[in-house]
């Protein structure tokens, strides 16, 4: 996916971040946490330019850095997010953090969504749980230009009412009607009116046409391939099914070698994939 | 067909895969393997350069029955897994050889020559043209070998004869340096040996009783006893914690030393440790399937120490 | 070296050597104060690693010490515990550490005065050792 | 062709010594012949006979190297992080590589200095890379391990290096390859001379001719994979002492409370932590995988996207193998059936 070009990382020093601040922290559930930030140098947060899909390396200097998906949408100017879920080493000092705090950023990297060639389509997203935040990115992109698409319908499934995220953006996006969008949990849940069912028994139970449309999914990895099973199951082909992946990394620009699904590497060529490109490799979760 | 051949053939009976040697055509020495099928047992060899301990793979092959053939030192690497209840006894066909003392064949190959077929008779090792006295290329370990007995045994397949085993030898080359030294000139001596090392984990991996493996702590960033840093305040630190856990469970089997690539004396550390748990505990690693390592365990009389 | 600007840690169980230096403090006996204390709930908690990585750090000593045997508030903690840590100290010349840099011994809660005398002593022995092996820690060299 | 005396050349060194770090092959002490590069001091034996445990990679890519310092400084209610990055300038001359290992600075070279689009410099690479000189001494003779010959050019690969040391009677004839080897090769302590190169190293070859396309047919048998490596320890000797292996770790250390920096060292693809995720997910769990992804990358997926082979024949992975794992088995056993 060499669509988007990469601005914003210092192309002379790519494994030196920049200082940044956090200037709001947003609980989404039980162990994820969406961090706003801006950059110390204001001419970086101004000049700062991304598709939807790119991803970012936000760490603590001391600690370390990991992998993020931004998922802000490039039409928010005032910070970028990162939505973060607790579940190692970095994640969890990152998780001690509060707004004005410091920490150091290199971002954007990697490819995005190529959106631009899905100008007139109908569009299904499918997420699950964290696999979410990249796709909030997307999807408030859709709806900035929202015109120039056809259908937009989104899938969003999480384990409980409490782990699905974006809760003020979801009831925005429940109460538009050029979207339909459809939340639901694994299982019933008191107080939960929604939908119950896993995400690909719930789109088989509302099928999508393939015609003239792309799926995107991205989610923890057994939902994914289940997805794939039913989209494919659907007539979607692999050219029209994207999905964006999360690897181990450590450098983010193709040199450390660790993130790498056969030729292709995450950090570079993705993290945003057509089935294409993959052959189906990711299927077993094993490269 | 050799008797040792046939043995190995006949082991096929109750296991799924026997651990071997073959001979390597480019090194000219043997190289361990895995047989599935008797078939492939034939081209099993037995000499002075199967030098390497096969339990190795003992704890990795977890779930399948395994044939092993196994030198007296191998043995006890066994016997130590068996009394850790890492290795379930009941699946291993132990194949014991008689061992004739093993060429350290890195001494042997000099680092050139490699690939030199070394040919070992009559208590002289040849290689390059040239002959040596086989004392002078055996393994440390070999000398004063106190386990030519494989002190774990189902089948036994032949091997040398007792007598060809060298005597101990007086602490020669670095090992008579080093008892010499002062605690300032050790410590310069450890600063110089493991700035070398490259912390490619050879030494762990190549230990039959380093059986955490994936998750060694050596590795690992929490807890953090060493950081990543290719550094030899890192790599000392990081070593210590393998010779830490050794404690009471090295055989001396002398694999770490042989796998390390830039030559760090690793045995120096694990002979001088397994010593003082022979002094205090009276404790050899390997003694036997069923005993139990003495720092699992205490005395109340451990007292005669005399520590405060 | 001074001794102002040596690292001593001391690792003390909760149960007895801790309250014997608090008791040794709250009596007010003169100390050095080069021994930084770190409490651990049993001298059976006392991974050799523990002083090995001290030793990697920087410290000039460490001290270890633990109810007297047979007086374990866990039981057995500190048999555990003296079997590892004679290991360690015999092990610790083969590093080039100079074992008069190593201490292990048992306090109990009243020994109070007690505490304050081996804390003199042990400060005084590591203050020897360091005059004649001042460079003990193995240093880093990354570019 | 110029021609330098044997006894001319630790005063070459010496010379040379005045401007740079010179590094050199050299036995190292306490060992029982274990020769590895490193820093040459006047008078210090040089071992040409030998072959490294490890290649001199480390100039280029050292095992540890910083890549920027940080601090926390106080700001209002808050901190601020500040951070300053490195620049290696260091001038090294090394003396004795052998060609494969030159040609594995090239084979690097495509990584680390891409100009291509979609790629990243690296300036500490950079930094590191454009300070070297490489005078090469040409091999005579191979051992069993080696296999350079596999390759286009084999022994005679000028790739990487600055200048070409050919061993002839009495010294060696020089071939300069760059700028900076011709300039070397014009002071006083050459001559030119009419002198014939000697004939170059014949190693043992390993059928390379369609090994990419195979590498991915085999891809999927994993069983295929468990075989050919089941001896392996999943070490990571291979990937350190080759030459062109060059993935790395980055880790960060403090100095103190709130100052530190962050550094890359080396890491191996042979290890389980090399991918393993936090969250417990490993997509190379067992060795045949990791083994897989390593010989696939050396002969699949960078000739792919960097158009080099990230081999170049060394053999140390052989020699040095603590199970003597044989490489080219494995490569043979990929392209056979």
């Amino acid at each position: 996916m060499s669509t988007v070009p990469r601005k914003g990382i210092k192309a002379a020093e790519p494994l030196v971040p920049e200082p940044a601040t956090i200037i709001d922290v947003i609980k989404e559930g039980p162990n994820i946490r969406s961090f706003r930030l801006i950059f110390d140098d204001p001419g970086i947060t101004t000049a700062f330019s991304f598709a939807p899909g790119q991803i970012g390396l936000m760490g603590i200097p001391g600690v370390g850095e990991s992998t993020f998906a931004i998922s802000s949408p490039p039409s928010q100017r005032d910070y970028i997010q990162f939505s973060v879920m607790k579940t190692g080493f970095v994640t969890s000092a990152i998780h001690e953090l509060a707004a004005g705090d410091a920490v150091a950023v290199r971002a954007p990297l990697g490819c995005g969504f190529p959106v631009d060639s899905w100008k007139g389509k109908n569009i299904l997203i499918v997420g699950g749980g964290i696999g979410m935040a990249p796709l909030r990115s997307l999807l408030m992109h859709i709806l900035d230009r929202r015109k120039e698409f056809g259908s937009l319908r989104v899938f969003y499934g999480a384990r409980t009412p409490a782990d699905l995220c974006f809760a003020g953006d979801r009831v925005q996006w429940e109460n538009r009607d050029d979207i339909e969008f459809i939340a639901t949990v694994d299982e019933k849940h008191p107080g939960w009116s929604g939908h119950t069912g896993l995400v690909p028994q719930v789109i088989a139970a509302q099928p999508p046409a393939p015609e003239n449309a792309v799926a995107v999914t991205c989610g923890p990895p057994v939902m994914i391939k289940y997805t794939l099973a039913a989209l494919q199951q659907l007539g979607f082909t692999e050219a029209q099914i994207y999905t964006t992946l999360e690897r181990k990394m450590k450098c983010g620009i193709g040199l450390c070698g660790r993130c790498n699904i056969g030729a292709k590497y995450v950090c570079i060529d993705g993290p945003v994939f057509s089935l294409d490109e993959l052959k189906n490799r990711m299927v077993d979760g094993r490269w | 067909m050799n008797e040792f051949v046939q043995t190995i053939k006949q082991t096929f009976k109750e296991v799924d895969l026997v651990l071997g040697w073959v001979r390597s055509p480019a090194a000219g020495v043997a190289v361990p393997a895995c047989f599935h099928t008797p078939a492939q047992a034939d081209d099993a060899v037995f000499d002075s350069t199967c030098m390497h301990n096969l339990v190795v793979h003992l704890p990795r092959l977890a779930g399948k029955k395994v044939g092993i053939v196994a030198k007296g030192c191998d043995a006890r690497s066994i016997a130590q897994l068996v009394a850790e209840h890492a290795v379930d006894r009941s699946r291993v066909i132990v194949i014991g050889v008689h061992c004739p003392g093993m060429i350290d064949v890195k001494k042997a190959w000099r680092c050139f020559g490699f690939g030199k077929r070394i040919s070992d008779a009559g208590g002289r090792v040849a290689m390059e043209g040239k002959t040596v006295a086989r004392e002078e290329v055996l393994l440390q370990k070999c000398r004063g070998c106190r386990d030519w007995e494989p002190v774990i045994c189902d089948v036994t397949a032949g091997g040398a004869t007792k007598a060809a085993t060298a005597p101990p030898a007086e602490p020669a080359g670095i090992r008579k340096r080093f008892a010499a030294m002062s605690p300032a000139e050790r410590r310069q001596f450890w600063q110089d040996q493991f700035s070398r090392c490259i912390r490619c984990y050879a030494c762990r991996e190549a230990c039959p009783l380093c059986f955490c493996r994936d998750q060694c702590a050596m590795q690992a960033r929490d807890p953090g006893w060493a950081t990543a840093a290719i550094d030899a305040s890192q790599s000392w630190m990081a070593q210590l914690i393998r010779i830490s856990h050794m404690a009471g469970r090295c055989s001396g089997c002398e694999e770490c030393e042989r796998a390390c690539p830039v030559g760090i004396p690793l045995m120096l550390l694990l002979e001088e440790q397994n010593a003082v748990i022979e002094e205090l505990f009276g404790y050899r690693a390997g003694a036997g399937p069923e005993v139990k390592p003495p720092l699992l365990t205490f005395n109340i009389k451990d007292d005669a120490w005399g520590e405060s | 070296m001074p001794r102002e600007t040596l690292k001593i840690v001391g690792f003390l169980c909760n149960w007895c050597s801790y309250a014997g230096a608090d008791m040794a403090g709250m009596a007010r006996m003169r100390q050095p104060d080069s021994l930084r204390i770190i409490r651990v709930p049993c001298s059976g908690r006392v991974d050799p690693l523990l002083v090995l990585k001290a030793f990697q750090e920087g410290a000039d000593g460490v001290l270890v010490s633990g109810c007297h045997p047979g007086d374990c508030h866990y039981g057995n903690g500190n048999y555990f515990a003296r079997r590892r840590l004679e290991l360690l100290k015999r092990m610790l010349p083969v590093l080039g550490i100079d074992p008069g840099r190593f201490h292990y011994t048992w306090v109990s809660a009243s020994e109070g005065a007690r505490w304050a005398r081996l804390v003199e002593e042990f400060t005084g022995q590591v203050e020897r050792v360091q005059e004649a092996q001042p460079n003990l820690k193995i240093q880093s060299r990354i570019p | 062709m110029r021609f330098i005396a044997e006894e001319n050349i630790p005063r070459l060194l010496g010379r040379l010594a005045a401007n740079a770090a010179v590094w050199a092959p050299q036995v190292v002490k306490d060992t029982v012949n274990t020769v590895l590069f490193a820093p040459w001091r006047a008078g210090g034996e040089i071992e040409t006979g030998a072959y490294s445990a490890l290649s001199a990679k480390e100039l280029v890519l050292p095992a540890t190297e910083r890549l920027f310092s940080y601090r926390y400084r106080r700001a209002g209610e808050g901190e601020r992080i500040g951070i300053k990055g490195c620049a290696p300038q260091e001038r090294v001359v090394i003396f004795g590589m052998r060609a494969c290992d030159a040609k594995a600075l090239a084979v690097l070279d495509a990584l680390f200095l891409s100009r291509s689009a979609g790629s990243y410099n690296d300036p500490y690479y950079q930094g590191r890379r454009s300070g070297l000189t490489v005078i090469t001494l040409a091999c005579t003779s191979c051992d069993s391990a080696c296999f350079c010959s596999s390759f286009e050019k084999g022994a005679a690969e000028t790739a990487g290096s600055d200048l070409i040391f050919y061993p002839v009677s009495g010294g060696y004839l020089a071939g300069p390859v760059s700028e900076k080897g011709k300039e070397l090769a014009a002071v006083d302590l050459f001559q030119d001379s009419s002198q014939e190169k000697p004939g170059l190293a014949k190693t043992a070859k390993v059928e390379l001719v369609g090994i990419q396309q195979r590498l991915l047919e085999r891809f999927d048998d994993i069983d295929f994979w468990r075989l050919a490596t089941e001896v392996c320890l999943s070490c990571g000797y291979c990937s350190y002492a080759c030459p062109a292996c060059h993935c790395f770790n980055i880790f960060d250390e403090t100095d103190g409370d709130r100052a530190g920096g962050r550094y890359r060292c080396w890491d191996a693809c042979m290890f389980y932590a090399y991918t393993l995720e936090s969250s417990g997910h490993n997509p190379r769990p067992e060795a045949a995988h990791r083994y897989r992804n390593r010989l696939a990358h050396k002969f699949s997926y960078f000739p792919l996207n960097r158009g080099e082979i990230l081999c170049t024949g060394c053999g140390r992975c052989i020699r040095g193998c603590p199970a003597g794992l044989d490489f080219r088995d494995v490569i043979r056993a990929v392209s056979a059936g």
